[in-house]
């Protein structure tokens, strides 16, 4: 399997002419990856792993990279720097103030990791190792499927209905009253119309005749006479017709008066 | 692989027939065994074996396929009960048919005073309580909504004339002046409810 | 249907795993069964029938469900069949979101010594195979990642539990959090590598 080459080591592989080490530094995953497998190589378990030892051997293969001008990643750098000066801890007795970790302690921690990134590279193999779907095994092709047929039940209660009524009730009684505009004959038009009429009427003649035609018998008509009548008795008032009735529920009689001179 | 065993033949193909997103044809299943398979036997021996089980194998348009035994395809679906809550314009609603039957659904907006929105009659009709019943003698001839024996059943009523009346529900405080608004916040909101001209109300989300 | 012999329990389970398109917990076959139905023996049954066949009863992600036997993967070849080549990082940062999880980004970092490059987890993630889920309460707020169900089911794992030596790796204290100093609290080399987060590559921004 190629690696994937992290963002910051995109260089080829490279080999060391010599046969004491080999630097492949594409295959590596980091500092601590290379670490490993320098530890590895000593052939032992990694509890009991000698610090000292792959310190040296980590500062070799740096060495090793620098003589063949491989340009190496700050990381690397600074764990050499790390390395060396935990060399210095290890060899060197311990004059640390107590809240300092000592020598040791660095190390344990150093093989702790170590192991720790082991287990995690043992455990991808050994799960990539699994039988996996789609390549080793295989799912059924044609499932038919299992049909669920859901029921809905509504929680709702007579209380609820009831309730929800009474609201809608209550809600609508607080309500604005609207009235819809009716549609009549009204006194405006009226008065517009005999006005037009005036003048060639000097006979009496019925109300009933300047009705205008057409109209239903209905409200519309019924509107039409009060109209026209109210608008007769305001021309009689400002003395441009005269009306006439000659007994109670008798038909209405009106006929024009000169223009006052 | 012309080793294989009978036994193995019939592993391959039992897989095969598995995995297999279509029913598999005689010249298929033959192109992955070893040649000279005596695939007719392979067959005859998992037909045998699956006859009595709840697969069967089992021949469509020329091809062979694994299928549930016809038996249990009863068995394989399950019915639940989804307990949901209705929608308060639908509980209205259900309470205006109950109350107003026959009534259409012009009839049932203008007691509401909002537009009904899609869904609410459907809800209310799958869930057997309302059902359509005969037409309005207007113009548009009209749909009347009526309740139904189910309704009743539900809400545990004998009839009709179980439902309490106007002055009841008044008398039990269900129908009231609503305390919480006064006639001059109404006067400054023209958009209280019942004031605003009918919108469509937000529609709730529906499922069938 | 209480009267289901043993044998029919078998037949209809049967068909049920076959019918199911996804692995059947044990609840959702129960729903299925007579009161009282010896699921385990049923299961047990079925799994030990299966066992030589073509055909295999596996539990996985939680449920149950028949597979391809494995042994037989290379002779199916099925034309759905693509095989995904995963990187090493992407192996290791898979192994360890499976292992340590719930983890972040920065905690995968510090396990394998080096930042993760942008694609890896894309691609763990475009497999299906992790997602992000939650964030760790520490400054930051990062985002932490688990595996799914995909995972398990494409590995056969019927579990987290069911990983590859993972009651091993908890008993050596190789995985869950470490109580005793880490080196990052040196207070002379703060910014190690691995023991201090590494350079943090800029996050996108990730809404849940």
């Amino acid at each position: 399997m190629k690696p994937m080459a992290d963002e910051q080591f995109e260089m080829e592989g490279v080999r060391a002419p010599a046969a004491e080490l080999v630097v492949d530094l594409a295959g590596y995953e980091g500092p601590i990856d290379v670490l490993l497998k320098l530890a590895r190589e000593q052939k032992v378990d990694l509890i009991h792993i000698s610090i000292l030892e792959l310190a040296d051997q980590y500062l070799k293969f740096v060495a090793e990279a620098h003589r063949l001008r491989l340009e190496l990643a700050a990381d690397y750098l600074v764990m050499a720097a790390w390395l060396a000066y935990l060399k210095s801890r290890l060899l060197l007795p311990d004059p640390q103030p107590e809240d300092e970790p000592t020598g040791e302690e660095l190390a344990a921690n150093l093989t702790y990791q170590l192991q720790r990134l082991e287990a995690m590279q043992q455990a991808g193999v050994r799960v990539m190792a699994r039988p996996q779907l789609d390549r080793d095994t295989f799912a059924r092709g044609m499932p038919e499927g299992l049909v669920m047929v859901s029921r809905i039940v509504y929680d709702v209660s007579l209380y609820d209905l009831l309730r929800a009524y009474g609201e809608g009730r209550s809600r609508n009684e607080g309500a604005v009253l609207h009235i819809e505009a009716a549609e009549l004959y009204s006194m405006d038009e009226a008065l517009e119309r005999l006005t037009r009429i005036l003048g060639h009427v000097p006979e009496w003649r019925s109300l009933a005749s300047f009705l205008p035609t057409g109209l239903a018998n209905g409200l519309v008509g019924r509107s039409a006479i009060a109209a026209t009548f109210a608008a007769s008795l305001e021309l009689a008032r400002s003395g441009r017709l005269q009306l006439r009735q000659d007994s109670a529920f008798g038909p209405i009689w009106l006929r024009s008066l000169p223009e006052p001179s | 692989m012309s080793g294989d065993s009978f036994a193995e033949q019939v592993r391959l193909v039992e897989a095969l027939l598995f995995a297999s997103a279509t029913p598999l044809d005689e010249e298929s299943l033959l192109s992955r065994l070893p040649e000279g398979a005596a695939l007719p036997a392979v067959l005859g021996e998992l037909q045998d074996h699956y006859r009595s089980r709840g697969v069967n194998l089992v021949k469509i348009a020329g091809g062979w396929t694994l299928r549930t035994a016809p038996d249990l395809g009863p068995r394989l679906k399950l019915e639940t009960s989804v307990v949901r809550k209705l929608s308060r314009a639908a509980v209205e609603t259900l309470a205006i048919v109950a109350y107003h039957q026959p009534v259409t659904r012009g009839e049932i907006e203008e007691i509401r005073g909002v537009a009904l929105s899609k869904g609410t009659l459907d809800t209310l009709m799958e869930a057997g309580w309302v059902v359509p019943k005969g037409r309005r003698q207007t113009p548009g001839r009209p749909a009347t909504w009526v309740t139904t024996d189910r309704f009743l059943g539900h809400f545990g009523l004998a009839g009709l004339t179980d439902l309490p009346g106007v002055e009841e529900l008044k008398a039990a405080g269900l129908i009231g002046p609503r305390s919480d608004v006064t006639l001059s916040e109404s006067s400054l909101q023209p958009d209280l409810p019942g004031f605003a001209a009918p919108a469509e109300e937000p529609e709730e989300p529906y499922e069938p």
